[in-house]
């Protein structure tokens, strides 16, 4: 039992010892910057290998949902298609419009990869496995997700193309839009934390009652809160149902219809990237980042279980996809500020009232019945008065 | 570690690269640029004397930036939305051709 | 987390100074005096358009609060005058602590703010349950009384400040409420014209008077009236004052002095600053009777009342100062102008108002040569027998269908006759009317003043020339609009107002007769009360030398003013609205001169206007040649000589007037261009004064060594 | 290190004021507006550089994800993408540029004449924790004061851009405004 506590312990940090094990080859002075390097390298070699297993994934899995096959022809059950898919981007001819802003057009795909790259620094993908602990971790995650906006519009604008600017213009306005309720769910689980720092969060997560986990999802306010974020974070993704601004059948790709080769594949490693990243932390702030989900489990490598949690987001989103129809725009806007931003700030009070409330069972009571009333009053309300029904074209005068 | 001097000194030059870019430019958006500009620049002279000042403990420096970019971030929302408002008026952003006091 | 601020919020308040409280409770909370109307514009200002009742009753209400607490007070300085008790107590606390120094506010409880209280909420109140009629069936009701009860919160808070700085806030309350008032019908360009024309030209007044204030504080370093000996208007500072010596031979405290006179004089209507007064007739009557009877222009009085100490300051016994002889003059000057004006006016109100100018002019001149009680009292007299006369008008307006000329009335005592006999019992106090009327003591008191004030006997003569013309041009009113034939429309029917306007109207008329009482030479009650005298029944008062003969003289003055007016206006009756004035007929010119208010508005467009056109050109001369850029000089300098020539010589050969009158276009053209808000140019001018301060803060402080570079 | 200076913020604030230059300079306004972003990154690699990490990521999520994509938006709304039809510069620019120089060689004048060497203390260790403390305690009003104003500015500005109602019956009741 001994010798396998730490073997299993051995395998959990098994990243961590093989960074130090590298570090020891070098001077005392360079082994810090060492150790960076070799996390980046680790960050970057897993998520686009992930983006890869991702894309054969979602095409075979909405392929399944659409009664057909998905590729089936690269390799064993068409798993070597994401190679396929690279070579062909690579080798594509690169177009760039002649009425093109041809610097703006070629910097957008490139400062929205290193932004959502940026975005990993601070996700804790297992125990003692983040690149900075920063003790402003989730504001920085935020801010740099801000700065994506900026990526797109700079796609958009700089193509000269009715179909992009139109695109880019939905995007950014989508995700102002649904940053707020994202920004604002995420902030029960610092409340109740009492820190930004990811680690932190994680670790306050980790313990157990019984063989049950403090995930903050299994509270009112956390369960309330998960779910805020889930949605928000499709919207600030552009993944379906809130794909407006890429909508194929209207807007032909919107902001990069213009982008062909490899440009357009670093937007497409962008997205799906924006997607890992974001999903990594909505495990980490409610699905208890890298903690077992159940004590008898705890043996299992951390990493593991981040990476399983994770793709089995990624399944959700692509289940989503497959199944949900596309909204509308003034749905999509009435959605966000009618609905969303007062429920995020009732989760707010929420929150905080649990924090006062003790530790008796009052408070699971009072905050459960505070959020469903507010969500069937609100939701009625919406309905009646048809805010997420009706249309009105008052920005297409 | 860089002295203080050096970042008053790159704070003076964006301040007055902005005051520049609100004096000689003729689009009111880009005076707004040039205003938001400004304050940056008084931010970065607020957190250098923080960072420098004999009590960095007490945050009264870092506080004033936070609240300055708070109060700049309504400035430009406000100010943005009077550009809108006047440009649906009179379809220019024109400062030298804004010659009416009253909408 | 919520503890802690709330905790904070405590400490932060606990922290602040406490005021040095009074002994009497009824000082401690005089402050509600004017917080309680203003609570209640708030409150009106949060209902509904529709819900006039609310409003009504709240705005009445809370003056009415406030009438309650100024009675209190009235008594409280009462028991203290009868019981030698000190009659003037203070509230001061700080406001802004400078550090070195500090900005104190208080108010305070006297004779005069007690009596001012009492007049103005009792006069206020019966104005404002008068408005519930006039205004019934406007649709903007609620913010008229919102504006109203402001209004009224302003004014009592100018009433008991304690603070020049404290006052200067109510006084600037009162300022925008009358602006927001007299451009109430904001639809009609000319109210909006009055309400500006009110408000820049009041404004003219207050930088000066803020001048003083300023000046004052960095003199004293203080801004209280009275502080146990370290207010302004006590020994110390006053002495302080004298001593130093201002431009021209001034002390600071006659230079002090006069730019609060000015502050006055814009808000009173003296005379250089007359023209907002007439204009704002354009409001509502309420508010006429409101701004021209109990507040704003006697706020300027008052505030010169409050300041006498440092008017008066220096002089020698019997004698007087510079600045009061200037507020003398102004104000005797004032009450013959408005006087001559007002006979040659046809709109009702205005007849009114210049009469209103007139009166002030006596206050002004009854300060200056009589002293605090004898201005105060004309002020207290007038505001109820103005405030009848107002409200009256209002009444006849009313009644005939918002006509405002009188030589579109007539006949109208048989058919509003309670608004015909309070409208006469106005009319005969103002003119001064012997015995009966309060006007003819009050006025009496500033005559006999005047005829004593050993400096000159000018304002004297003036002020019964004034007399005269005050009798005549009243009863040319009356007659005008009660007797004779009915001039307007055959169709209309003139009608009495509602009940609602006629009590209010009853009421103040009780007043303009009784109120004579308390200031007869032989019962000098007011006197008295003001200077916290003690006060006999002495009818020896009468028998001072001259006294009856002078009183005889002005009776003359206003029996022949009152006959020459009975005989020019109803001997031959006004037969319809066309015909011409009586005194028209006979002396076209002189007639013209006065209905044209002696060309003062065209004086000031001729200039005032001017000289700011000449000032807008050498502005955007600045602006193309110095600022233009070097190289812009150059060549302009090269073309600007040939231009010389030839327009020199297009001058001489086009003839002068020609020249002047492009001159007038194009100035006009480049003012318009100037004000046109072109921003990039402000700020030019605004990086420029920033480098130039900040170049002369550094130099000047590393030279003096209080920077350290 | 180059005359005492860190490569670092030797990088930066070239990176800074080479953005703050094109935003002055560029005849595009949407490149301005780009450019302008670069300078907002810049300041807040500076900020980082001087130990104000909270300030610094509150700087990028401020100015860059809301600041800068409201004036692009601004930019695109009014029509004002590509260069303007007018002349860019306005006729006087000599005399504003005259003034910037003046005010830059003030400031720098007095920061070297007063401040040629002096050494920062320690870095400060300030956590999130402590300005959060900060921020509820001694800085309770400032903050409550913020909020009401950001949300002023929000309603304001919504309400300024908002076009005007064509509604007949809001005109009548307030006929007399013009």
């Amino acid at each position: 039992m001994k010798i396998s506590s730490a073997f299993w312990t051995n395998l959990d940090q098994v990243f961590v010892l093989l960074q130090h094990w590298i570090e020891g080859f070098f001077p005392q002075w360079l082994q810090p910057a060492i150790g960076t390097v070799l996390a980046v390298v680790a960050i970057v070699a897993a998520f686009p290998g992930i983006f890869a297993l991702t894309t054969v994934l979602e095409r075979k899995g909405l392929g399944r949902i659409q009664n057909r096959l998905g590729p089936n022809r690269v390799g064993p059950l068409g798993i070597l298609q994401p190679i396929a898919d690279g070579i062909k981007s690579l080798t594509k001819e690169d177009i760039v419009p002649l009425t093109a802003d041809a610097a703006v057009h070629f910097l957008a795909p490139v400062v929205l990869v290193i932004a959502v790259f940026l975005g990993f620094a601070v996700l804790p993908v297992g125990r003692n496995m983040v690149l900075v602990n920063l003790d402003a971790g989730l504001l920085f995650f935020f801010a740099i997700g801000a700065s994506t906006e900026l990526s797109i519009f700079m796609a958009g604008w700089s193509s000269r193309n009715k179909y992009s600017l139109l695109g880019a213009m939905r995007a950014v306005a989508q995700m102002i839009s649904y940053e707020v309720p994202l920004l604002l769910s995420s902030v029960v689980a610092v409340m109740i934390t009492g820190s930004l720092s990811t680690v932190k969060i994680v670790e306050a997560q980790s313990g157990f009652t019984g063989i049950l986990p403090h995930w903050y999802v299994f509270t009112p306010w956390g369960f309330a809160g998960f779910v805020l974020f889930v949605i928000a974070a499709l919207a600030e993704t552009n993944r379906s149902p809130f794909d407006l601004p890429e909508g194929e059948s209207e807007l032909v790709a919107g902001y990069f219809t213009e982008y062909s080769g490899f440009k357009f594949a670093l937007f497409f490693l962008g997205e799906y990237l924006a997607m890992f990243s974001i999903a990594g932390f909505a495990i980490t702030l409610f699905l208890g980042g890298w903690g077992a989900p159940l004590s008898i489990l705890g043996f299992i490598p951390s990493w593991a279980w981040f990476f399983a949690k994770l793709l089995a987001g990624i399944l959700f989103f692509i289940w989503l996809r497959g199944t949900l129809p596309r909204l509308r725009q003034d749905q999509l806007m009435n959605f966000a500020w009618k609905f969303m931003l007062p429920m995020s700030l009732l989760n707010l009070l929420v929150a905080g009232a649990w924090r006062f409330l003790g530790d008796g069972w009052s408070r699971w009571v009072v905050c459960s019945a505070v959020l469903l009333v507010a969500y069937v009053l609100l939701g009625r309300v919406l309905m009646h008065h048809q805010h997420l029904g009706a249309r009105s074209y008052r920005y297409a005068e | 570690m860089t002295p203080l001097a050096a970042f008053l000194i790159v704070a003076a030059l964006v301040f007055a690269i902005g005051f520049a870019i609100s004096l000689t430019r003729r689009n009111a958006i880009l005076v707004l640029i040039g205003i938001e500009l400004m304050l940056n620049a008084a931010n970065l002279n607020l957190i250098a004397f923080w960072r420098f000042g004999p009590y960095p403990e007490a945050l009264t420096g870092m506080m004033f930036a936070i609240f300055s970019i708070a109060v700049a971030a309504a400035e430009a929302a406000v100010g943005l939305g009077l550009v809108i408002a006047y440009h649906r008026q009179s379809k220019t952003t024109d400062l030298d051709a804004m010659t009416r006091m009253k909408g | 987390m919520m503890t802690t601020s709330a905790s904070l919020i405590a400490t932060w308040l606990v922290q602040q100074t406490p005021p040095q409280f009074a002994s009497s409770g009824i000082v401690n909370a005089l402050w509600l005096i004017p917080a309680i109307p203003m609570v209640a514009a708030g409150l009106i200002a949060l209902l509904k358009q529709p819900s006039k009742k609310a409003a009504a009753a709240l705005a009445i209400g809370g003056l009415a609060c406030s009438l309650l607490f100024a009675i209190v007070a009235f008594i409280h300085v009462l028991a203290a005058w009868g019981s030698s008790a000190p009659t003037r107590e203070v509230v001061n606390f700080t406001w802004i602590d400078l550090g070195a120094t500090h900005l104190q506010l208080g108010w305070m409880l006297d004779p005069l703010a007690a009596i001012m209280l009492v007049m103005v909420t009792f006069v206020g109140l019966l104005i404002f349950i008068y408005s519930t009629g006039y205004m019934a069936h406007d649709e903007n009701f609620t913010r008229f009384f919102c504006f109203l009860s402001l209004f009224a919160g302003g004014m009592l808070g100018v009433l008991i400040a304690n603070s020049l700085l404290l006052l200067f806030m109510c006084w600037e309350i009162v300022g925008l409420t009358s602006y927001l008032l007299i451009g109430f019908w904001y639809h009609k360009p000319s109210a909006a014209a009055a309400a500006k024309k009110a408000f820049l030209t009041t404004r003219v007044g207050d930088i000066f008077f803020l001048l003083g204030i300023v000046w004052l504080f960095a003199n004293t370093g203080t801004l209280l009236f009275y502080n146990n000996g370290a207010g302004a208007m006590e020994p110390t500072a006053l002495a302080t004052l004298l001593s130093q010596p201002a431009a021209w031979g001034l002390t600071a405290a006659t230079a002090i002095g006069l730019l609060i006179f000015a502050g006055a004089a814009g808000k009173s209507g003296q005379l250089p600053l007359h023209v907002w007064l007439p204009d704002a007739m354009e409001g509502p009557t309420p508010v006429s009777a409101l701004i021209h009877a109990a507040t704003m222009v006697a706020a300027g009085v008052y505030l010169v009342a409050r300041v006498y100490p440092l008017m008066s300051a220096g002089s020698v016994a019997g004698g007087s100062t510079i600045s009061l002889t200037v507020v003398a003059w102004i104000g005797a000057l004032t009450a013959l102008f408005g006087a001559l004006v007002a006979v040659a006016q046809n709109d009702i109100k205005r007849i009114l108002a210049y009469s209103t100018i007139s009166q002030l002019g006596y206050m002004m001149v009854g300060l200056a040569v009589g002293g605090v009680a004898v201005g105060i009292f004309h002020l207290i007299t007038h505001a109820f027998f103005k405030a009848l006369l107002f409200l009256g008008a209002g009444s006849v307006i009313h009644g005939c269908d918002e006509e405002q000329d009188i030589r579109r009335m007539g006949r109208l005592w048989k058919a509003m006759p309670i608004t015909f006999a309070t409208y006469a019992v106005g009319m005969l106090a103002l003119s001064g009317f012997p015995i009966v009327f309060s006007g003819f003591w009050s006025k009496d008191a500033i005559i006999g003043a005047a005829h004593n004030w050993p400096v000159s006997k000018g304002p004297f003569v003036l002020l019964l020339i004034g007399a005269l013309l005050t009798a005549f041009y009243m009863t040319r009113q009356v007659f005008y609009v009660f007797f004779g034939t009915w001039r307007g429309d055959i169709h209309a029917h003139a009608h009495e107002s509602p009940r609602v306007m006629t009590v209010p109207l009853a009421i103040l008329a009780v007043f303009a007769i009784g109120l004579g009482v308390l200031g007869t030479p032989a019962w000098p009650w007011f006197t008295s009360f003001i200077e916290s005298k003690s006060l006999t029944l002495d009818w020896q008062g009468f028998s001072e030398p001259g006294l009856i003969s002078l009183m005889s003289f002005a009776i003359l003055l206003v029996a022949v003013g009152l006959g020459t007016g009975w005989w020019l206006y109803s001997v031959k009756p006004i037969r319809n609205a066309e015909q011409e004035d009586v005194l028209e007929a006979a002396t076209p010119t002189v007639f013209g001169w006065l209905a044209r208010r002696l060309y003062f508005d065209e004086l000031y467009e001729a200039t005032v206007l001017r000289w700011y056109a000449a000032l807008a050109w050498f502005s955007d001369w600045l602006d193309r040649r110095v600022w233009g850029g070097i190289v812009a000089i150059v060549s302009n300098s090269f073309r600007g000589l040939g231009s010389v020539n030839k327009s020199v010589d297009s001058q001489w050969i086009d003839g002068v007037f020609d020249k002047g009158c492009d001159e007038l276009v194009t100035s006009g053209g480049v003012l318009a261009w100037l004000q046109a808000g072109r921003a990039p140019g402000y700020l030019r001018l605004m990086g420029i004064g920033v480098l130039v301060l900040a170049g002369l803060a550094l130099a000047l402080g590393a030279a003096t060594g209080q920077v350290r570079l | 290190m180059i005359f005492g200076l860190s490569i670092i913020f030797i990088l930066t604030s070239i990176l800074t004021v080479a953005g703050a230059l094109a935003a002055a300079l560029l005849k595009n306004l949407v490149h301005c507006a780009l450019s302008l972003t670069v300078t907002f990154a810049g300041l807040a690699l500076l900020y980082l550089q001087l130990d104000a990490q909270f300030a610094g990521f509150s700087q990028i999520l401020v100015y860059i994800g809301a600041v800068a994509i409201l004036v692009v938006f601004a930019i695109l709304l009014t029509r004002g993408s590509g260069i303007p039809e007018y002349r860019n510069f306005s006729t006087s620019w000599f005399a504003g540029l005259a003034i910037a120089a003046g005010i830059f060689a003030l400031l720098a004048w007095a920061v070297l004449k007063s401040l040629p060497t002096s050494v920062a203390s320690a870095a400060p260790q300030v956590t999130v924790q402590q300005i959060g403390l900060a921020l509820m305690s001694s800085y309770v009003l400032p903050l409550e004061i913020v909020a009401v104003l950001l949300t002023v500015a929000l309603i304001g500005a919504v309400i300024v851009a908002m076009p005007e109602s064509r509604d007949p019956k809001s005109n009548s009741t307030q006929g007399g405004a013009e």
